[in-house]
Protein backbone atom coordinates (compact mmCIF):
# COMPACT_ATOMS: atom_id res chain seq x y z
CA UNK A 1 0.00 0.00 0.00
CA UNK A 2 1.70 3.02 -1.14
CA UNK A 3 0.65 5.54 1.59
CA UNK A 4 1.69 9.03 0.28
CA UNK A 5 2.63 10.30 -3.00
CA UNK A 6 4.20 13.48 -3.94
CA UNK A 7 4.79 14.57 -7.70
CA UNK A 8 6.64 18.00 -8.01
CA UNK A 9 7.68 20.26 -11.63
CA UNK A 10 11.57 19.69 -11.65
CA UNK A 11 12.64 22.56 -9.79
CA UNK A 12 15.15 22.64 -6.85
CA UNK A 13 13.47 24.09 -4.07
CA UNK A 14 10.77 21.01 -4.42
CA UNK A 15 13.84 18.64 -3.58
CA UNK A 16 13.30 20.30 -0.08
CA UNK A 17 9.72 19.45 -0.11
CA UNK A 18 10.33 15.87 -0.97
CA UNK A 19 12.69 15.95 1.71
CA UNK A 20 10.52 17.51 4.22
CA UNK A 21 7.58 15.09 3.68
CA UNK A 22 9.46 11.83 3.03
CA UNK A 23 11.47 12.56 7.06
CA UNK A 24 8.04 13.39 8.25
CA UNK A 25 6.56 10.28 6.76
CA UNK A 26 9.55 8.17 7.91
CA UNK A 27 9.19 9.53 11.55
CA UNK A 28 5.64 8.59 11.41
CA UNK A 29 6.08 5.04 10.22
CA UNK A 30 8.37 4.13 12.82
CA UNK A 31 11.82 4.35 11.35
CA UNK A 32 13.92 5.50 14.12
CA UNK A 33 15.32 9.03 14.50
CA UNK A 34 18.99 7.66 14.38
CA UNK A 35 18.10 6.75 10.63
CA UNK A 36 16.28 9.91 9.66
CA UNK A 37 19.03 12.17 8.73
CA UNK A 38 19.70 9.20 5.91
CA UNK A 39 16.44 9.18 4.91
CA UNK A 40 16.67 12.79 4.41
CA UNK A 41 20.01 12.56 2.52
CA UNK A 42 19.12 9.75 0.46
CA UNK A 43 15.78 10.95 -0.67
CA UNK A 44 16.74 14.44 -1.61
CA UNK A 45 19.98 13.00 -3.30
CA UNK A 46 17.50 10.62 -5.66
CA UNK A 47 14.85 13.10 -6.30
CA UNK A 48 18.05 16.23 -7.71
CA UNK A 49 18.90 13.83 -10.19
CA UNK A 50 15.76 13.14 -10.91
CA UNK A 51 15.13 17.36 -11.58
CA UNK A 52 18.60 17.63 -13.19
CA UNK A 53 17.73 15.27 -16.00
CA UNK A 54 14.08 16.26 -16.10
CA UNK A 55 15.16 20.07 -16.42
CA UNK A 56 17.58 18.71 -19.22
CA UNK A 57 15.30 15.84 -21.42
CA UNK A 58 11.40 16.84 -19.90
CA UNK A 59 11.08 20.02 -18.07
CA UNK A 60 7.28 20.29 -18.21
CA UNK A 61 6.82 16.76 -16.44
CA UNK A 62 6.87 15.69 -13.01
CA UNK A 63 8.84 14.11 -11.03
CA UNK A 64 7.21 11.18 -8.55
CA UNK A 65 8.18 9.75 -5.12
CA UNK A 66 6.30 7.23 -3.48
CA UNK A 67 6.52 6.97 0.23
CA UNK A 68 5.47 3.45 1.44
CA UNK A 69 4.56 2.16 4.70
CA UNK A 70 5.44 -1.90 4.80
CA UNK A 71 5.27 -4.09 7.63
CA UNK A 72 8.75 -3.36 9.09
CA UNK A 73 10.26 -1.18 5.94
CA UNK A 74 9.94 1.64 4.93
CA UNK A 75 10.09 2.08 1.46
CA UNK A 76 10.90 5.51 -1.10
CA UNK A 77 10.28 5.15 -4.86
CA UNK A 78 11.93 8.14 -6.57
CA UNK A 79 11.08 7.72 -10.49
CA UNK A 80 12.17 9.99 -13.52
CA UNK A 81 8.96 10.14 -15.96
CA UNK A 82 11.70 10.74 -19.05
CA UNK A 83 14.64 8.66 -20.59
CA UNK A 84 17.93 9.93 -18.20
CA UNK A 85 21.13 8.37 -20.22
CA UNK A 86 21.45 4.84 -18.87
CA UNK A 87 24.88 4.10 -19.51
CA UNK A 88 25.53 6.87 -16.87
CA UNK A 89 24.13 4.97 -14.15
CA UNK A 90 24.69 1.79 -15.74
CA UNK A 91 28.25 2.75 -15.48
CA UNK A 92 27.87 3.02 -11.49
CA UNK A 93 27.48 -0.34 -11.04
CA UNK A 94 28.68 -3.47 -11.94
CA UNK A 95 27.31 -4.62 -15.53
CA UNK A 96 24.72 -1.72 -15.71
CA UNK A 97 21.75 -5.13 -15.51
CA UNK A 98 18.40 -3.70 -14.42
CA UNK A 99 17.65 -4.61 -11.53
CA UNK A 100 21.06 -3.06 -10.07
CA UNK A 101 20.96 -4.18 -5.80
CA UNK A 102 24.01 -1.73 -4.91
CA UNK A 103 25.27 -2.94 -1.50
CA UNK A 104 25.29 -1.14 0.86
CA UNK A 105 28.87 0.39 1.42
CA UNK A 106 30.86 3.29 0.68
CA UNK A 107 30.58 3.47 -3.10
CA UNK A 108 32.74 6.74 -3.91
CA UNK A 109 35.63 5.17 -2.18
CA UNK A 110 37.14 3.41 -4.98
CA UNK A 111 36.47 5.90 -7.55
CA UNK A 112 39.49 7.94 -7.71
CA UNK A 113 40.10 11.64 -6.58
CA UNK A 114 38.45 14.64 -7.05
CA UNK A 115 40.43 14.79 -10.05
CA UNK A 116 38.84 12.43 -12.13
CA UNK A 117 36.20 14.15 -14.32
CA UNK A 118 33.01 13.72 -16.23
CA UNK A 119 30.97 11.69 -13.98
CA UNK A 120 28.06 14.65 -13.27
CA UNK A 121 25.85 11.93 -10.50
CA UNK A 122 28.15 9.95 -9.26
CA UNK A 123 28.82 11.86 -6.06
CA UNK A 124 24.72 11.64 -5.56
CA UNK A 125 24.41 7.65 -6.43
CA UNK A 126 27.61 7.69 -4.09
CA UNK A 127 25.54 8.80 -1.35
CA UNK A 128 22.89 6.92 -1.90
CA UNK A 129 24.62 3.77 -2.10
CA UNK A 130 26.27 4.63 0.82
CA UNK A 131 22.93 5.84 2.95
CA UNK A 132 20.63 3.78 1.66
CA UNK A 133 19.72 0.03 3.49
CA UNK A 134 18.73 -1.44 0.45
CA UNK A 135 18.69 0.01 -2.97
CA UNK A 136 17.53 -1.12 -6.83
CA UNK A 137 18.04 1.00 -9.83
CA UNK A 138 15.75 0.10 -12.71
CA UNK A 139 16.07 1.36 -16.01
CA UNK A 140 12.74 1.27 -17.55
CA UNK A 141 11.45 2.43 -20.94
CA UNK A 142 10.53 5.74 -19.74
CA UNK A 143 13.83 6.26 -17.14
CA UNK A 144 15.02 5.81 -14.10
CA UNK A 145 13.23 4.02 -10.92
CA UNK A 146 15.66 4.65 -7.42
CA UNK A 147 14.23 2.20 -4.76
CA UNK A 148 15.39 2.86 -1.34
CA UNK A 149 14.55 1.06 2.25
CA UNK A 150 15.34 1.28 5.79
CA UNK A 151 14.20 -0.64 8.36
CA UNK A 152 11.32 0.78 10.58
CA UNK A 153 9.48 -0.22 14.06
CA UNK A 154 5.54 -0.60 11.64
CA UNK A 155 3.17 2.80 11.53
CA UNK A 156 2.43 4.23 14.97
CA UNK A 157 -1.20 4.77 13.40
CA UNK B 1 17.05 26.60 6.93
CA UNK B 2 18.69 28.75 4.20
CA UNK B 3 21.97 29.47 3.56
CA UNK B 4 23.91 31.99 5.00
CA UNK B 5 27.45 33.09 3.71
CA UNK B 6 30.40 35.04 5.27
CA UNK B 7 33.78 35.38 4.98
CA UNK B 8 36.93 37.60 6.26
CA UNK B 9 40.67 37.25 6.11
CA UNK B 10 42.49 35.97 9.02
CA UNK B 11 46.83 35.34 8.74
CA UNK B 12 46.02 36.08 4.62
CA UNK B 13 43.83 33.35 4.21
CA UNK B 14 40.17 33.88 3.33
CA UNK B 15 37.88 32.10 5.62
CA UNK B 16 34.75 31.02 4.13
CA UNK B 17 31.79 31.16 6.80
CA UNK B 18 28.52 28.59 5.76
CA UNK B 19 25.45 28.50 7.70
CA UNK B 20 22.43 25.99 6.90
CA UNK B 21 21.87 24.27 3.85
CA UNK B 22 23.61 23.19 1.02
CA UNK B 23 21.79 21.86 -1.04
CA UNK B 24 20.66 21.35 -4.99
CA UNK B 25 19.06 24.61 -4.07
CA UNK B 26 21.46 26.62 -2.13
CA UNK B 27 24.63 25.33 -3.50
CA UNK B 28 24.79 27.86 -6.44
CA UNK B 29 25.27 30.58 -4.53
CA UNK B 30 28.19 29.07 -2.24
CA UNK B 31 29.46 27.75 -6.32
CA UNK B 32 29.20 31.45 -7.12
CA UNK B 33 31.00 32.77 -3.91
CA UNK B 34 34.07 30.52 -4.71
CA UNK B 35 34.43 31.47 -7.95
CA UNK B 36 34.16 35.21 -7.39
CA UNK B 37 36.87 34.63 -4.06
CA UNK B 38 38.73 32.91 -7.21
CA UNK B 39 38.87 35.73 -9.17
CA UNK B 40 39.61 38.41 -6.84
CA UNK B 41 42.93 35.86 -6.33
CA UNK B 42 42.11 34.58 -2.89
CA UNK B 43 43.85 30.98 -3.83
CA UNK B 44 44.01 30.08 0.21
CA UNK B 45 40.91 29.26 1.24
CA UNK B 46 39.00 27.51 4.65
CA UNK B 47 35.42 26.81 4.40
CA UNK B 48 34.15 26.82 7.82
CA UNK B 49 31.38 24.23 7.70
CA UNK B 50 30.50 24.22 11.52
CA UNK B 51 27.20 25.36 11.31
CA UNK B 52 25.82 23.54 7.99
CA UNK B 53 23.08 21.60 9.05
CA UNK B 54 22.50 19.35 5.42
CA UNK B 55 25.28 18.80 2.96
CA UNK B 56 24.46 17.19 -0.61
CA UNK B 57 26.15 15.96 -3.40
CA UNK B 58 25.80 19.01 -5.15
CA UNK B 59 27.54 21.04 -2.11
CA UNK B 60 30.28 18.52 -2.36
CA UNK B 61 30.10 18.88 -6.25
CA UNK B 62 30.69 22.64 -5.17
CA UNK B 63 33.46 22.21 -2.77
CA UNK B 64 35.17 19.64 -5.39
CA UNK B 65 35.16 22.61 -7.98
CA UNK B 66 36.26 25.33 -5.59
CA UNK B 67 39.08 22.86 -5.09
CA UNK B 68 40.32 22.15 -8.76
CA UNK B 69 39.99 25.94 -8.93
CA UNK B 70 42.11 27.19 -6.49
CA UNK B 71 44.69 24.43 -6.97
CA UNK B 72 44.50 25.94 -10.68
CA UNK B 73 46.74 28.68 -9.10
CA UNK B 74 48.93 26.67 -6.76
CA UNK B 75 46.17 27.11 -3.80
CA UNK B 76 44.12 25.23 -1.37
CA UNK B 77 40.74 24.61 -0.47
CA UNK B 78 40.60 23.20 3.06
CA UNK B 79 37.77 22.69 5.29
CA UNK B 80 36.62 23.22 9.29
CA UNK B 81 34.26 20.28 10.48
CA UNK B 82 33.74 18.29 13.44
CA UNK B 83 30.15 17.22 12.66
CA UNK B 84 29.78 13.58 12.39
CA UNK B 85 26.77 13.31 9.95
CA UNK B 86 28.93 16.10 8.06
CA UNK B 87 31.81 14.00 8.27
CA UNK B 88 29.91 10.93 7.12
CA UNK B 89 28.99 11.91 3.89
CA UNK B 90 32.70 13.11 2.69
CA UNK B 91 33.49 9.44 4.37
CA UNK B 92 31.38 7.91 1.92
CA UNK B 93 31.93 9.64 -1.23
CA UNK B 94 36.17 9.27 -0.38
CA UNK B 95 36.44 12.73 -0.25
CA UNK B 96 37.64 12.47 2.73
CA UNK B 97 40.92 11.62 0.99
CA UNK B 98 40.33 14.61 -0.71
CA UNK B 99 40.07 17.94 1.50
CA UNK B 100 41.93 18.46 4.19
CA UNK B 101 39.09 18.62 7.51
CA UNK B 102 40.40 20.10 10.47
CA UNK B 103 38.58 20.57 13.92
CA UNK B 104 38.80 24.37 14.41
CA UNK B 105 39.92 27.19 12.09
CA UNK B 106 42.98 28.39 13.39
CA UNK B 107 44.17 24.63 13.24
CA UNK B 108 43.19 24.93 9.65
CA UNK B 109 45.47 27.93 9.52
CA UNK B 110 48.32 26.10 11.21
CA UNK B 111 48.26 23.27 8.86
CA UNK B 112 48.40 25.63 5.95
CA UNK B 113 51.21 27.50 7.19
CA UNK B 114 52.92 25.08 8.49
CA UNK B 115 53.02 22.66 4.87
CA UNK B 116 54.57 25.86 3.27
CA UNK C 1 1.15 25.01 -14.11
CA UNK C 2 0.44 22.21 -10.72
CA UNK C 3 3.81 22.68 -9.26
CA UNK C 4 3.48 20.09 -6.18
CA UNK C 5 0.58 17.38 -6.02
CA UNK C 6 0.61 15.01 -2.72
CA UNK C 7 -2.06 12.03 -2.69
CA UNK C 8 -2.10 9.78 0.38
CA UNK C 9 -4.45 6.99 1.88
CA UNK C 10 -7.40 8.10 3.86
CA UNK C 11 -4.90 8.27 7.19
CA UNK C 12 -6.12 11.04 9.77
CA UNK C 13 -1.94 10.89 10.44
CA UNK C 14 -1.21 11.95 6.23
CA UNK C 15 -3.59 14.75 7.11
CA UNK C 16 -0.41 16.34 9.14
CA UNK C 17 1.63 15.38 6.20
CA UNK C 18 -0.46 17.39 4.02
CA UNK C 19 -0.04 20.43 6.13
CA UNK C 20 3.09 19.88 6.48
CA UNK C 21 3.38 20.53 2.50
CA UNK C 22 1.05 22.92 2.09
CA UNK C 23 2.47 25.22 4.58
CA UNK C 24 6.28 24.41 3.37
CA UNK C 25 5.23 25.30 -0.38
CA UNK C 26 2.83 28.24 0.23
CA UNK C 27 6.13 29.81 2.31
CA UNK C 28 8.60 29.14 -0.82
CA UNK C 29 5.69 30.62 -3.01
CA UNK C 30 5.82 33.72 -1.42
CA UNK C 31 2.84 33.37 1.13
CA UNK C 32 3.05 35.86 3.84
CA UNK C 33 4.11 34.65 7.13
CA UNK C 34 1.04 36.22 8.75
CA UNK C 35 -0.85 33.83 6.54
CA UNK C 36 0.63 30.69 6.88
CA UNK C 37 -1.17 29.61 9.73
CA UNK C 38 -4.45 30.24 7.90
CA UNK C 39 -2.92 28.18 5.06
CA UNK C 40 -2.18 25.31 7.37
CA UNK C 41 -5.23 24.97 9.31
CA UNK C 42 -7.98 25.24 6.18
CA UNK C 43 -5.75 22.38 4.12
CA UNK C 44 -6.07 20.29 7.20
CA UNK C 45 -9.64 21.21 7.29
CA UNK C 46 -10.46 20.03 3.58
CA UNK C 47 -8.40 17.45 3.93
CA UNK C 48 -9.68 15.82 7.07
CA UNK C 49 -12.72 16.17 5.80
CA UNK C 50 -11.81 13.92 2.28
CA UNK C 51 -10.24 11.83 4.49
CA UNK C 52 -13.43 11.07 6.89
CA UNK C 53 -15.41 10.49 3.62
CA UNK C 54 -12.75 8.54 1.77
CA UNK C 55 -13.16 6.33 4.99
CA UNK C 56 -16.73 5.57 4.98
CA UNK C 57 -17.20 5.50 1.20
CA UNK C 58 -13.59 4.52 -0.31
CA UNK C 59 -10.96 3.61 1.77
CA UNK C 60 -8.67 2.19 -0.92
CA UNK C 61 -8.81 5.55 -2.67
CA UNK C 62 -6.23 8.36 -2.20
CA UNK C 63 -6.94 11.89 -1.39
CA UNK C 64 -5.21 14.10 -3.60
CA UNK C 65 -3.63 17.77 -3.09
CA UNK C 66 -2.99 20.09 -5.85
CA UNK C 67 -0.43 23.08 -4.62
CA UNK C 68 -0.45 25.53 -7.36
CA UNK C 69 2.49 28.67 -7.69
CA UNK C 70 0.15 31.15 -9.61
CA UNK C 71 1.29 34.88 -10.61
CA UNK C 72 0.34 36.39 -7.60
CA UNK C 73 -2.12 33.94 -6.19
CA UNK C 74 -1.03 30.18 -4.15
CA UNK C 75 -3.85 27.84 -5.04
CA UNK C 76 -4.87 24.78 -3.21
CA UNK C 77 -6.93 21.85 -4.39
CA UNK C 78 -7.89 19.16 -2.29
CA UNK C 79 -10.38 16.26 -4.56
CA UNK C 80 -12.45 13.95 -3.16
CA UNK C 81 -12.30 10.89 -5.69
CA UNK C 82 -15.28 9.00 -3.93
CA UNK C 83 -18.96 10.57 -4.10
CA UNK C 84 -19.87 12.41 -0.85
CA UNK C 85 -23.06 13.22 0.12
CA UNK C 86 -23.45 16.45 -1.72
CA UNK C 87 -26.65 17.35 0.26
CA UNK C 88 -24.23 17.72 3.16
CA UNK C 89 -21.67 20.60 1.72
CA UNK C 90 -24.75 22.25 -0.43
CA UNK C 91 -26.50 22.79 2.66
CA UNK C 92 -23.88 24.71 3.99
CA UNK C 93 -24.05 27.24 1.58
CA UNK C 94 -26.91 28.96 -0.63
CA UNK C 95 -28.68 27.32 -3.52
CA UNK C 96 -26.24 24.70 -3.22
CA UNK C 97 -25.47 25.20 -7.03
CA UNK C 98 -21.88 23.90 -8.29
CA UNK C 99 -19.57 26.13 -8.16
CA UNK C 100 -20.27 27.59 -4.72
CA UNK C 101 -18.46 30.59 -4.30
CA UNK C 102 -18.23 31.31 -0.24
CA UNK C 103 -17.73 34.57 1.53
CA UNK C 104 -14.64 35.15 3.37
CA UNK C 105 -16.47 35.57 6.41
CA UNK C 106 -17.25 34.10 9.38
CA UNK C 107 -19.60 31.38 7.66
CA UNK C 108 -20.44 29.24 11.21
CA UNK C 109 -21.71 32.34 13.04
CA UNK C 110 -25.25 32.02 12.48
CA UNK C 111 -25.94 29.03 12.47
CA UNK C 112 -26.91 28.57 16.16
CA UNK C 113 -25.43 26.93 19.09
CA UNK C 114 -23.62 23.67 20.38
CA UNK C 115 -26.94 21.98 20.75
CA UNK C 116 -28.15 22.22 17.37
CA UNK C 117 -27.42 18.38 15.88
CA UNK C 118 -26.67 16.61 12.94
CA UNK C 119 -24.21 18.71 11.23
CA UNK C 120 -21.30 16.21 10.84
CA UNK C 121 -18.82 18.65 8.64
CA UNK C 122 -20.16 22.19 8.88
CA UNK C 123 -17.37 23.20 11.70
CA UNK C 124 -14.48 22.50 9.11
CA UNK C 125 -16.36 23.74 6.25
CA UNK C 126 -17.11 26.82 8.82
CA UNK C 127 -13.28 26.74 9.59
CA UNK C 128 -12.41 26.83 5.65
CA UNK C 129 -14.62 29.40 4.94
CA UNK C 130 -13.62 31.65 7.63
CA UNK C 131 -9.86 31.67 6.84
CA UNK C 132 -9.54 31.08 3.03
CA UNK C 133 -9.86 34.17 1.27
CA UNK C 134 -11.46 32.66 -1.10
CA UNK C 135 -12.71 29.26 -1.67
CA UNK C 136 -15.08 27.44 -4.51
CA UNK C 137 -16.64 24.06 -3.79
CA UNK C 138 -17.33 22.03 -6.85
CA UNK C 139 -19.56 18.63 -6.88
CA UNK C 140 -18.19 16.44 -9.70
CA UNK C 141 -19.59 13.43 -10.93
CA UNK C 142 -17.21 11.15 -8.46
CA UNK C 143 -16.85 14.12 -5.41
CA UNK C 144 -16.32 17.69 -4.08
CA UNK C 145 -13.45 19.82 -5.32
CA UNK C 146 -12.02 22.33 -3.12
CA UNK C 147 -10.51 25.09 -4.46
CA UNK C 148 -8.64 27.81 -1.86
CA UNK C 149 -6.40 30.31 -2.45
CA UNK C 150 -4.36 33.00 -0.65
CA UNK C 151 -1.98 35.81 -1.66
CA UNK C 152 1.32 35.55 -2.93
CA UNK C 153 4.32 37.31 -3.52
CA UNK C 154 5.52 34.78 -5.98
CA UNK C 155 8.01 32.05 -5.98
CA UNK C 156 10.87 32.48 -4.66
CA UNK C 157 12.76 30.23 -7.05
CA UNK D 1 4.05 18.46 17.68
CA UNK D 2 2.07 15.44 19.62
CA UNK D 3 -0.83 15.85 21.78
CA UNK D 4 0.00 15.31 25.83
CA UNK D 5 -2.76 15.34 28.38
CA UNK D 6 -2.76 16.22 31.67
CA UNK D 7 -5.64 16.65 34.46
CA UNK D 8 -5.84 17.49 38.28
CA UNK D 9 -8.51 18.90 40.66
CA UNK D 10 -8.77 22.46 41.89
CA UNK D 11 -11.12 24.14 44.30
CA UNK D 12 -13.39 20.82 43.23
CA UNK D 13 -13.13 21.38 39.63
CA UNK D 14 -11.52 19.44 37.31
CA UNK D 15 -8.36 20.99 35.13
CA UNK D 16 -7.39 19.08 32.09
CA UNK D 17 -4.11 20.75 30.45
CA UNK D 18 -3.76 20.04 26.76
CA UNK D 19 -0.43 20.56 25.02
CA UNK D 20 0.26 20.15 21.46
CA UNK D 21 -1.92 19.64 18.09
CA UNK D 22 -5.60 18.98 19.06
CA UNK D 23 -6.70 17.74 15.46
CA UNK D 24 -8.11 15.08 13.01
CA UNK D 25 -5.74 12.45 14.34
CA UNK D 26 -4.86 13.37 18.17
CA UNK D 27 -8.24 14.26 19.31
CA UNK D 28 -9.35 11.08 19.43
CA UNK D 29 -7.53 11.20 22.77
CA UNK D 30 -9.23 14.30 24.03
CA UNK D 31 -12.84 13.01 23.43
CA UNK D 32 -11.79 9.77 25.32
CA UNK D 33 -10.93 11.73 28.15
CA UNK D 34 -13.17 13.56 28.39
CA UNK D 35 -15.74 10.65 28.18
CA UNK D 36 -13.32 9.09 30.82
CA UNK D 37 -13.94 12.19 33.48
CA UNK D 38 -17.41 12.66 33.22
CA UNK D 39 -17.77 8.95 33.72
CA UNK D 40 -15.93 9.32 36.64
CA UNK D 41 -18.42 12.27 37.80
CA UNK D 42 -16.30 15.18 37.22
CA UNK D 43 -19.31 17.60 35.64
CA UNK D 44 -17.18 20.83 36.16
CA UNK D 45 -14.41 21.02 33.99
CA UNK D 46 -12.10 23.76 32.84
CA UNK D 47 -10.03 23.06 29.99
CA UNK D 48 -6.72 24.78 29.79
CA UNK D 49 -5.42 25.72 26.22
CA UNK D 50 -2.49 28.11 26.67
CA UNK D 51 -0.16 25.29 25.20
CA UNK D 52 -2.22 23.91 22.38
CA UNK D 53 -0.44 24.92 19.46
CA UNK D 54 -2.60 23.92 17.22
CA UNK D 55 -6.53 22.93 17.14
CA UNK D 56 -8.77 21.73 13.89
CA UNK D 57 -12.26 21.69 13.68
CA UNK D 58 -12.10 17.97 14.86
CA UNK D 59 -10.79 19.30 18.19
CA UNK D 60 -13.67 22.21 18.09
CA UNK D 61 -16.11 19.04 17.55
CA UNK D 62 -14.71 16.56 20.76
CA UNK D 63 -14.71 20.45 23.06
CA UNK D 64 -18.58 20.67 21.97
CA UNK D 65 -19.20 17.09 22.58
CA UNK D 66 -17.95 17.40 26.10
CA UNK D 67 -19.42 20.49 27.02
CA UNK D 68 -22.75 18.56 25.49
CA UNK D 69 -22.13 15.56 27.80
CA UNK D 70 -21.02 17.53 31.14
CA UNK D 71 -24.18 19.75 30.37
CA UNK D 72 -26.15 16.43 30.38
CA UNK D 73 -25.34 16.17 34.27
CA UNK D 74 -25.58 19.98 34.82
CA UNK D 75 -22.09 20.61 34.37
CA UNK D 76 -19.96 22.94 32.61
CA UNK D 77 -16.95 23.12 30.43
CA UNK D 78 -14.64 26.49 30.31
CA UNK D 79 -11.60 26.78 28.44
CA UNK D 80 -8.84 28.75 29.13
CA UNK D 81 -6.84 30.22 26.38
CA UNK D 82 -5.57 33.57 25.50
CA UNK D 83 -3.61 33.00 22.44
CA UNK D 84 -5.25 34.80 19.34
CA UNK D 85 -4.87 32.17 16.79
CA UNK D 86 -6.65 29.90 18.72
CA UNK D 87 -9.64 32.53 19.72
CA UNK D 88 -9.80 33.14 15.83
CA UNK D 89 -11.15 29.66 15.44
CA UNK D 90 -13.84 29.73 17.74
CA UNK D 91 -14.87 33.19 16.70
CA UNK D 92 -14.80 32.64 12.94
CA UNK D 93 -17.02 29.27 13.98
CA UNK D 94 -19.50 30.85 16.35
CA UNK D 95 -18.04 29.22 19.67
CA UNK D 96 -16.86 32.04 21.58
CA UNK D 97 -21.06 32.17 22.16
CA UNK D 98 -20.94 28.47 23.33
CA UNK D 99 -17.83 28.70 25.61
CA UNK D 100 -16.68 30.58 28.76
CA UNK D 101 -13.28 31.56 27.88
CA UNK D 102 -11.11 32.97 30.28
CA UNK D 103 -7.84 34.22 30.79
CA UNK D 104 -6.52 31.99 32.80
CA UNK D 105 -7.26 29.11 35.42
CA UNK D 106 -7.88 31.02 38.56
CA UNK D 107 -10.27 33.26 36.28
CA UNK D 108 -12.26 30.59 35.16
CA UNK D 109 -12.74 28.79 38.04
CA UNK D 110 -13.69 32.35 40.27
CA UNK D 111 -16.74 32.57 37.01
CA UNK D 112 -17.85 29.35 37.58
CA UNK D 113 -17.99 29.61 41.55
CA UNK D 114 -19.66 33.19 41.32
CA UNK D 115 -22.20 31.87 39.04
CA UNK D 116 -23.88 29.38 41.82
N1 LIG E 1 33.51 9.98 -6.03
C1 LIG E 1 34.10 11.14 -6.37
N2 LIG E 1 35.26 11.47 -5.75
C2 LIG E 1 35.85 12.62 -6.07
N3 LIG E 1 35.38 13.52 -6.97
C3 LIG E 1 34.26 13.25 -7.61
C4 LIG E 1 33.55 12.05 -7.35
N4 LIG E 1 32.45 12.07 -8.14
C5 LIG E 1 32.50 13.20 -8.84
N5 LIG E 1 33.57 13.94 -8.55
C6 LIG E 1 33.93 15.25 -9.08
O1 LIG E 1 33.17 16.28 -8.48
C7 LIG E 1 33.11 17.35 -9.39
C8 LIG E 1 31.76 18.03 -9.38
O2 LIG E 1 32.00 19.37 -9.57
P1 LIG E 1 30.90 20.32 -10.18
O3 LIG E 1 29.75 20.42 -9.23
O4 LIG E 1 30.59 19.89 -11.56
O5 LIG E 1 31.66 21.73 -10.13
P2 LIG E 1 32.23 22.64 -11.29
O6 LIG E 1 31.34 22.43 -12.49
O7 LIG E 1 32.11 24.00 -10.69
O8 LIG E 1 33.64 22.21 -11.48
C9 LIG E 1 33.38 16.79 -10.78
O9 LIG E 1 34.54 17.36 -11.25
C10 LIG E 1 33.60 15.30 -10.55
O10 LIG E 1 34.63 14.78 -11.32
N1 LIG F 1 -21.30 25.88 14.00
C1 LIG F 1 -21.53 25.11 15.07
N2 LIG F 1 -21.75 25.67 16.25
C2 LIG F 1 -21.96 24.92 17.32
N3 LIG F 1 -21.95 23.56 17.32
C3 LIG F 1 -21.73 22.91 16.18
C4 LIG F 1 -21.50 23.65 15.00
N4 LIG F 1 -21.29 22.74 14.01
C5 LIG F 1 -21.40 21.53 14.56
N5 LIG F 1 -21.65 21.61 15.87
C6 LIG F 1 -21.82 20.49 16.82
O1 LIG F 1 -20.56 19.98 17.22
C7 LIG F 1 -20.75 18.63 17.60
C8 LIG F 1 -19.61 17.78 17.16
O2 LIG F 1 -19.40 16.89 18.18
P1 LIG F 1 -18.76 15.47 17.92
O3 LIG F 1 -17.34 15.66 17.51
O4 LIG F 1 -19.62 14.70 16.99
O5 LIG F 1 -18.75 14.85 19.40
P2 LIG F 1 -19.58 13.65 20.03
O6 LIG F 1 -19.88 12.68 18.90
O7 LIG F 1 -18.62 13.13 21.01
O8 LIG F 1 -20.80 14.28 20.62
C9 LIG F 1 -22.03 18.16 16.95
O9 LIG F 1 -22.93 17.81 17.94
C10 LIG F 1 -22.54 19.33 16.17
O10 LIG F 1 -23.91 19.51 16.28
Amino acid sequence: MATVELSFTPLPAHVRTARLVATAVARHSGVDESLLDEVRLAVGEACSRAVEGHQLHCPAEPVRLALTDLADRFEVEVTDTCVQAPAEVASQVAGGKAPVRLAAQPAGAGRGTADGDGLPHSLGIAVIAGLADDVVITETEVGTVIRMSWPSAGSAS
Amino acid sequence: MDLKLDHHTKDGIEIVDVEGEIDVYTAPRLRELLIELVNSRFYQLVVNMEKVEFLDSTGLGVLVGGLKRVRAHDGSLDLVCTQERILKIFRITGLTKVFGIHDTVDEAIAARKSEK
